[in-house]
């Protein structure tokens, strides 16, 4: 071989190849019949004649379950921010060179996540069985700054709130602390040597980075808690699940006030996904070569491939069709 | 030399999106030559060296291996048309092309001597006393004796190199694939991996080494192949293409590295 | 409680006369009014379309707060934590429809109200053909727990054995709902729950189309009547009391009655007012 | 300056400076409150008249209590094996290239981790009251393999079981997931340039590496999943918390059995964090410089350090200490 | 010159458990001069470069940047011992040394320019408008106006090395740090970062530079110091150290390299 021409090429003839991916006949056939099995099932669930459809219809808008809703959905925004926030800073404690910190973080996560949570809903909710004055003051002397009757302070929202947060915190802690070791150790020396402070660091070099370990399991205990909250029942905390059982303790209709409280839930689920994503997308920023695409962008894509294709298959002519994957 | 080339590259094209990366490669590559690729960053070596085992697939254009067209079968209905592979099929065509990448990509849960039988024993089925028997022999081959037992975490560059050389050696290539071995090194570190890469040659291995060691390639290589946009500038003889390049942009490139 | 589910102050059903040597009885520390620990058990207690309370038990109350002077509160209370909820003093006595028995006198005193034995509720039509409760031998019975229907299931056991049978399975689930839900779903053959509770259930349930109540010649009051009263804590004997002599002041002026026909429980009721009878 | 001499210098006099890590007192007096208060928590606990300690020592090793806990380590087991097996398969589905397998893989999660876990228990547990018989067949024709009762077939131990299961899955999945995503693509290529087929790889190679970031969140999870066959009380199966609850629905000893089933999740939760340490530590090998450290280790290490500090301060005078240090 | 050394070591000794990486080690650098650092992989070298912004502590001996002890406090009572100071006393004495990592260490969610103005604005309480105009000042420094907006794994090797000079000094240092900053790149990056140093040595910024490109070293040091095994070997003029070494260890050691 000597020096080739530098010009590009024209498609040679009988060494070339057009490529054609796998077509995948069996993918189409299962998608088919998956769709069928789906329909199929939803149906029989919705003819069946257990099921009292009016009930469900009347009950999907009622307004105690929506008041359930609203406290729901507020429940499970207070308790995730209290988790995170002692979530964080346990996992910085179970992380750091003081013995003591780390002693107490562990000690922590091994009670909150080694005791049921119904039994912690229990104790904060019944917390006037222990204690029934809470005062602030100095130990072992009779000054006292403040103090009132537990169950007025701990009203049930109060307890369900911090044993729905106190307990997340436990879970949480684990996986900010997976997220902060995932950051590069190179990262806090860059940060040290520009003269940041280690609180500096954390707050602006480590925990954007973690976030993106750190949200898709969050999103998970976010998810979990939205239905946790029903166990609050215990504590007559009025939320969705405990109004629906309510109604249906009366009425007895108990499937069909589970079928509304379920659709509430897989709503409030899929709302959530949304955020979850932009923040993935958001934190995903600068990680890899690319961005990860939107759902809508992802369609465009897909309707732009399909049209190719169907192009293509017009184009009888190989040679036309190789021309088109050319270009 | 023998009468059919081991590697034949035809017309390979290659693009990512609208970004067209290899616009035509024309190659062949004799049993028992050492053929280095040069070129700047950017001009396509890498994704023609990755096209050869399929790890890219080619638009356009063929590469055989040993007489074997890499990564599509014929279409017979439909002349000039080929459909892929399955992909129990490309992995059998891999085994007998051993690839050696730039930052190593040792299996980190293996140690030295599992990362070298690890195919042998779960793809070629050898037994394990003789894929470790056949392991030690390679990792004395590449002078890793005593690492036969480390992680590669516990290893320096240079000794994880030497690792992944016997790893792809491991599964008896026809064909070695080096994709810039020794610029992740530190340049102590470089010596070992070139004398074990020039070994290699001496032994009469197939080898495409994409490299910017111009000492190596001058020293090794039969055929020196100049890259530049996708397209093959120039190739021939090292003393040819090294010490008289013909194209302006060789002779910038070279300047560069040299 | 948070817009829970609570009595909104309505007055009982008549009028109720204060009775002035009963409010003396009760202690000065619940004075500020009583908080009941209840649920929905119908038709013991109930929640109209507001959530507010209704049934027996809540008009009950409503009476006997009238004679000592207080205000009752009901609040919705899950069983589970019924005791904690006493304890912590979130309320001080409990009207659940429970029953009264020897192991529960432990924790509590109860003044009892009320006496009934126990109903089979199966599916309408009957498709098991169940006429006693020997016809429940070798199949499943649902009962919520916490109730004294699982005992009286298992006390079963020799005469099945006497006539040949397996003995009865007996399913404990957490409510009554439940326990009905089960018995729908042919999870278990019946469901054995409170006289009173499963009349009303086979009345109204689906409105009358899901169940149907067994009923057992021999037994017209239905199996192994027991009492049902008002939970009180030991350490609050003085209240018990209070309540006792609230309830026979009621019985006396006859709105125990009045209340008794409102709901057709005339035949479960009791005569005098009792302390730990069962 | 000019070439210095290649011996190695004795210990300068004045340009020396022994180091000296900062002490820190507070950490000491920090530890000591925080052992007191812990102290006086679980002593007000232990001595509050509510609490019959008498009934808690009886019921802590009743055979009821002993039965159940045995079934919820059963239940426990299962669930995770059989949801880490769907979660894999969920997965790989997920980051696959067919879009069929993703779209169903998605859904899967969606669905179930959008439901309640309650609602799920009773619709397993339920079965019959939608579908009175499970046939096996060929669907639109008359052809059946095999048809039996629903309940028959569905008990309520397999009812759980499925309930937790597959909700388990659902949020395994995009920890597994994770997981994958974890380990770096020039792994699969290299796999892949040995030849090694997709499966292969993934089994030996990707998920291997994977599990060092599975693991903690597994834990996470697992622990969940203990507490969660509390709610299978639903369905009557007589785990722990339902037991525990049977008999204090009968004795009305509500806080002290939820003592003894808190006590008996501790001790599991405990006991499950052993091999936890171990799998991570296994899984750990070859990801850093050194091996972790066992807690055996670190407690001799410890102990060695205290030695030292003890014997430095032993030598009042400093160049002695200095001497120490550089030994 | 000068009076007074900008930096100045005194018998800096460190371990790491039984293993002496640094046994004692005596240098210094008169302000506005640039030395370089030489030895074989392990010789201590990172570390020694390390303890002078404490990233790792000293065990015993002093260093002294600007007539003030690094990292630690004097100890009146007793003499000899010190103590170390507080985290926000250290991190105060790191402003003013700039350090470049031989991985270059960039903040992989911040831009470019971000990556520049983060410790300014942070750490130095500058005013956002200054810091990102003397930050796009120092990216046509480097040559790098067109990347302000891009994130690091948008540019190339060189390229980010260049952003983690800039970014260093962001914070006006009186001392750079540089180590390896051109053994993690591809040879035809490494042009472009070294005339970057060319010119800081040329504006008179006091350096410490280790590293392998011997030329560099000839061309811009002042001072070349040859370390093995934790100890210096020898020290002097660029031409004396390199051409003439007087030592076995360094002559083997350059022959290696050259
Ligand atoms: N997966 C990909 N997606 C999009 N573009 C890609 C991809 N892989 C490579 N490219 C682009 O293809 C071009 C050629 O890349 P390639 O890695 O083959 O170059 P190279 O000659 O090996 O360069 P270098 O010496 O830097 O390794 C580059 O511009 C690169 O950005
Ligand atoms: N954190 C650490 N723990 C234990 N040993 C360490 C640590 N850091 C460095 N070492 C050891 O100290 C020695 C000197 O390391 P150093 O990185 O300073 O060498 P170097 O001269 O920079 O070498 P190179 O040219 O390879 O970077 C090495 O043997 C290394 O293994
Ligand atoms: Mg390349
Ligand atoms: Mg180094």
């Amino acid at each position: 071989m000597t020096a080739t021409d530098m010009t590009v090429k024209p498609t040679a003839g009988t060494h070339d190849v057009a490529a054609a991916p796998r077509s995948h006949p069996g993918r189409w056939i299962a998608a088919a019949a998956l769709v069928a099995l789906c329909a199929g099932w939803v149906l029989s669930l919705w003819s069946n004649q257990n099921i009292d459809h009016a009930t469900i219809a009347d009950f999907l808008f009622d307004g105690r379950i929506l008041q359930g809703v609203l406290l729901t959905v507020g429940l499970t925004a207070c308790s995730m921010l209290l988790a995170t926030a002692i979530a964080v800073a346990l996992a910085v404690m179970r992380l750091s060179a003081n013995p003591v910190l780390r002693v107490v973080s562990w000690g922590y996560t091994w009670f909150f996540r080694g005791t049921p949570l119904l039994v912690q809903i229990v104790f904060w909710g019944y917390l006037g069985l222990l204690y029934e004055q809470i005062s602030l003051g100095i130990p072992f002397t009779s000054i006292h700054f403040f103090s009132a009757n537990t169950n007025t302070i701990v009203t049930p929202f109060v307890a369900g709130l911090l044993a729905l947060g106190m307990n997340e915190a436990a879970y949480a802690s684990e996986i900010v602390r997976a997220g902060l070791l995932s950051v590069d150790h190179g990262q806090v020396e860059a940060a040290h040597s520009l003269g940041m402070s280690p609180a500096y660091t954390l707050r602006r070099i480590i925990v954007p980075q973690a976030m993106r370990v750190i949200i898709p399991p969050m999103g998970n205990e976010t998810i979990s808690m939205l239905k946790n909250t029903a166990l609050l029942q215990l504590i007559a905390v009025p939320e969705l699940y405990t109004r629906a059982s309510w109604i249906s303790a009366q009425n007895l209709s108990q499937v069909e006030l589970l079928i509304v409280a379920s659709a509430w839930y897989l709503v409030l689920t899929s709302v959530l996904s949304v955020p979850q994503y932009y923040l993935e997308r958001r934190y995903g920023r600068g990680a890899g070569r690319s961005m990860p695409t939107t759902p809508w962008q992802q369609a465009r894509h897909t309707a732009t491939r399909i049209r190719t294709r169907v192009a293509q298959v017009a184009h009888t002519n190989p040679r036309n069709a190789r021309t088109e994957a050319d270009s | 030399m023998t009468p059919s080339p081991l590697v034949e590259a035809r017309n390979v094209r290659k693009h990512f999106g609208a970004h067209h990366v290899l616009k035509g490669i024309d190659l062949e590559v004799r049993r028992g030559e050492v053929m280095c690729l040069l070129g700047p960053s950017g001009s396509g070596k890498s994704t023609f060296l990755r096209c050869i085992n399929h790890l890219e697939k080619v638009d356009g254009g063929r590469i055989y291996v040993d007489g074997e067209l890499i990564g599509y079968e014929e279409h017979a209905s439909r002349k000039g048309r080929a459909r892929e592979m399955k992909p129990k099929q490309i992995a059998a065509q891999r085994r007998s092309i051993g690839m050696v990448f730039q930052r190593f990509n040792l299996f980190p849960h293996l140690t030295a001597l599992g990362n070298i039988t690890e195919a042998p024993i779960g793809v070629a089925h050898h037994s394990r006393a003789d894929a470790r028997s056949r392991g030690m022999e390679l990792l004395r081959r590449v002078g890793l004796t005593d690492h036969a037992g480390a992680y590669p975490a516990h290893l320096s560059g240079g000794q994880q190199q030497r690792v992944a050389i016997a790893r792809a050696l491991a599964m008896e290539p026809k064909l070695m694939l080096f994709d810039e071995p020794t610029s992740a090194l530190d340049p102590e570190l470089v010596g070992d991996v070139l004398s074990v890469m020039r070994d290699l040659a001496r032994s009469g291995m197939t080898m495409i080494v994409v490299t910017h060691e111009i000492g190596f390639a001058r020293e090794v290589a039969d055929q020196v192949v100049f890259m530049d946009d996708g397209i093959v500038v120039e190739s021939g003889a090292p003393s040819r293409v090294i010490d008289d390049p013909r194209h302006e942009r060789t002779r910038a490139f070279l300047d560069s590295v040299l | 409680a948070d817009g829970s589910a609570t009595d909104g102050g309505k007055a009982a059903t008549a009028p109720v006369a204060a009775d002035a040597a009963v409010a003396k009885l009760l202690p000065a520390r619940f004075k500020n009014g009583i908080n009941v620990a209840s649920g929905v058990y119908a038709p013991m207690e109930m929640l109209d379309s507001q959530q507010k309370f209704t049934g027996f038990d809540y008009d009950l109350g409503q009476a006997l707060g009238a004679k000592l002077g207080v205000p009752f509160t009901f609040t919705n209370q899950a069983f589970d934590s019924i005791i904690p909820s006493l304890q912590s003093g979130k309320h001080q006595i409990i009207m659940y429809g429970m029953n009264d028995t020897p192991a529960r006198q432990k924790s509590l005193y109860f003044v009892d109200y009320f006496h009934a034995g126990m109903d089979i509720v199966v599916k309408k039509g009957n498709p098991e053909k169940i006429h006693s409760v020997l016809d429940l031998c070798g199949k499943s019975v649902t009962v919520a727990k916490a109730t004294t229907q699982a005992d009286l299931m298992r006390a079963q056991a020799p005469s099945c054995k006497a006539a040949g049978k397996k003995p009865i399975t007996v399913v404990e689930l957490p409510t009554e709902g439940d326990s009905l839900v089960a018995v729908r779903a042919g999870k278990g053959a019946a469901d054995v729950l409170d006289a009173a509770v499963a009349e009303y259930t086979a009345r109204t349930a689906g409105n009358g189309t899901q169940f149907e109540v067994v009923h057992d010649a021999a037994h017209p009051t239905g199996y192994a009547p027991v009492f049902t009263g008002i939970g009180v804590l030991r350490k609050d004997h003085d209240l018990a009391l209070a309540l006792q002599a609230a309830l026979t002041s009621v019985i006396k002026d006859g709105t125990y009655g009045k209340i008794l026909t409102k709901y057709g429980l005339s035949s479960y009721g009791v005569t005098a007012a009792k302390i730990n009878a069962g």
